[in-house]
């Protein structure tokens, strides 16, 4: 029973029926035999009846427009009603056929829909990554931006050392910036590059640390070196900075206290 | 530096498809960001005729190509996209989207009469159908590829229907007059009736003088062809 | 089916340049997506030699092809990228991406002290700068240089706050351990105790209560510390 359900459910109304009922013949809509394609509609509605299943009213109304057709179909050519056209303005026929094709059309436009509809399913579009311009004055990436978290750090520190003072020892200052000022200049002329991080291992207390840093800050401050990255994860090295054109500043010279004949010569 | 190669760099880095607006916003943007440079100045006017002008271009190289991908344009905006043959790879890359299910063919044919046809009321689509079409509207206005355009000037005011700019998205037409003409039917159509065939013409499915047409004319060409003037009705352009 | 228009249509729709590996990904995904298509089989072990060499064919066709984007190699991965000539149009296109501002100077001690203590609390990143941190906490996370990284299993279990890997790429570092100076400062900190603290130092999680904590109760065993227990915390052992 449930197989034959399925079988009927197949048709998506009269219309659809009927079409495959006339693509079954393989002809034309327009050359289809109505009288036989009025019988095997009333069939299938007939065998549908038999099996008691439900029917839906519109292939009733079709069924009855086909035993239309078909009666008249059934008379002599002299007794029929050629004039029923002028009175109604509707030949059955024709209007079944005009229906028809017109369903057709519709049901060839949907199959062509659904070829779209798969195409597009498997049509991907192209999504490029963000595409992403360089501000035009970038942010640091390389050595300074790390000075300036280890600024910050030294400066955090500091502040603690500076509150906890009162309750623990007494800040000894053992170290001055200057002092250490000299220390770099003095380590760059026998090395003509450091590493960032040997700067810091002789350090034992975190003044000196501070010292060091700060001295390292000034001297790039002054021009006097430079810090570079090889590459994106490289070791910091430092070393002098090319001489300028006409000479260091007096100025300069004075506060770092080194003859100016024995100034960082650039190395490259 | 011609002025389809910029749109074409254009479309090629554009996250999602591009409209004339959008372009036209990035044609007179881009002088901010190329100072004193009289080409990039000069495209800063483009009229919307050359526009469409070097897409179609653009278009129609990129079709000559035959490469993996081509130019498209979909409701309007025009997008990069792959050929689907390529949809095996580019669904093991970026993994399968999720996409709403088909629709079913009822859905499909009741959509194929909306899209032809509209706008036009639910009594209509149901008389070419020659079924009821209650859920498969609700379906399809629910999926958002039909909606109500307004109301019919006859008795009862009954609703019109029409397509959505999502329906020509889903299918990837470009307009309502890009949808495929049913050319099979046309070859059908061999055969005079030996009678005219008249209908009521409140009937707003109009078909039958399309259909007289058709007989009439067999060998009329697709642009005359009644199915697509009602494709470029545009009734509801804003959408 | 050519390979080289297999690879052509995966490097068009990819979202990143694709490695070698990347595209035998997606040469072996493809069968699953394209059942019983030989095709799309055949392509299934393209040895590294064929992709090389149609990659290369490929990029020599799009030089060829003279358009506004070419196929580049960087690093070993393959990307479509446009002609920097078209720069102006595709900046106004993309909206040229506004300069993050310079870290503040209270960002960057904020910043610092989650470095170097990761993972905190916000109350324990209060406690060492002595003010509060609302603001910059949420510039830090805004900007994705620290982020949430789970609870503190303490009363109210608060958040625990640590460095993203764009804190790594923003400051050019390998990794946390590469941090400049970082075992002095650790080192500064945690020999304050009379009694030594053991910790793992990679982790560098010391507490700012801890700090106190050692003030007042110099003899502290290392293993009721809460330095030793933040150490074993281990919330977040991926980053």
């Amino acid at each position: 029973m449930s197989q034959y359900n399925v079988k009927f459910e197949v048709f998506e109304g009269p219309l659809d029926l009927l079409l495959y009922l006339i693509k079954k013949e393989e002809v034309d809509i327009y050359e289809v035999n109505l009288t036989v394609l009025a019988s095997q509609f009333i069939d299938y509605v007939d065998t549908m009846r038999l099996l008691d299943l439900e029917i839906a009213g519109e292939f009733l109304v079709m069924a009855a427009t086909l035993m239309l057709i078909k009666s008249r179909e059934l008379l002599p050519v002299e007794q029929r009603p050629e004039q029923i056209e002028e009175e109604d303005g509707e030949d059955p026929r024709w209007e079944l056929i005009r229906q028809l094709v017109q369903y057709k059309k519709f049901k060839d436009a949907a199959a062509q829909l659904q070829l779209l509809e798969a195409a597009r399913e498997n049509t991907f579009p192209r999504q490029p990554g963000r595409v992403e311009f360089e501000p035009e004055t970038a942010p640091p990436r390389i050595s300074a931006s790390i000075f300036d978290l280890l600024n910050a750090v030294n400066a955090v520190l500091k502040r603690i050392g500076q509150r906890e003072a009162s309750t623990r020892e007494i800040f000894e200052d053992k170290w001055s910036v200057s002092e250490k000022i000299e220390e770099l200049l003095n380590k760059l002329a026998r090395e003509p590059r450091l590493k960032f991080s040997d700067l810091f291992q002789q350090a034992t207390s975190r003044p000196e640390v501070i010292c060091t840093f700060l001295a390292l800050l000034e001297l790039i401050r002054l021009k006097q070196l430079v810090c570079q990255q090889g590459e994106v994860f490289g070791e910091i090295e430092i070393k002098p900075a090319p001489a300028p054109i006409h000479g260091g500043e007096p100025h300069d010279r004075a506060w770092l206290n080194a003859p100016a004949e024995s100034a960082p010569t650039p190395t490259s | 530096m011609e002025l389809k190669f910029i749109l074409e760099s254009l479309l090629f880095s554009a996250q999602k498809p591009l409209s004339l607006k959008d372009i036209r916003d990035a044609l007179s943007g881009a002088p901010e960001h190329a100072e004193g440079n009289e080409t990039v100045a000069a495209f800063k006017k483009a009229k919307d005729e050359e526009l469409n002008a070097a897409l179609e271009d653009l278009s129609r190289d990129h079709e000559g190509a035959a490469r993996s991908y081509r130019l498209t344009c979909v409701a309007g905006a025009w997008q990069f996209v792959t050929q689907p043959d390529y949809a095996p790879w580019l669904k093991a890359l970026v993994g399968v989207r999720a996409r709403p299910p088909r629709l079913s063919q009822p859905a499909l044919e009741t959509l194929a009469i909306i899209a032809y046809r509209q706008p036009l009321t639910r009594a209509e689509v149901e008389q070419i159908r020659g079924v009821a079409v209650d859920g498969t509207m609700q379906t399809l206005t629910e999926r958002g590829l039909a909606e109500t355009v307004g109301r019919a000037e006859t008795v009862g005011r009954p609703q019109l229907y029409g397509t959505t700019a999502l329906f020509l998205e889903y299918f990837g037409l470009r307009s309502l007059a890009d949808m495929p003409a049913a050319d099979e039917l046309r070859r059908i159509v061999v055969e005079r009736p030996t009678a005219p065939v008249t209908a009521d013409p409140g009937l707003a499915t109009v078909a039958p003088d399309v259909l007289q047409e058709i007989v009439i004319q067999p060998e009329a060409k697709p642009a005359d062809h009644p199915l697509a003037q009602a494709a470029e009705l545009e009734v509801n352009p804003g959408k």
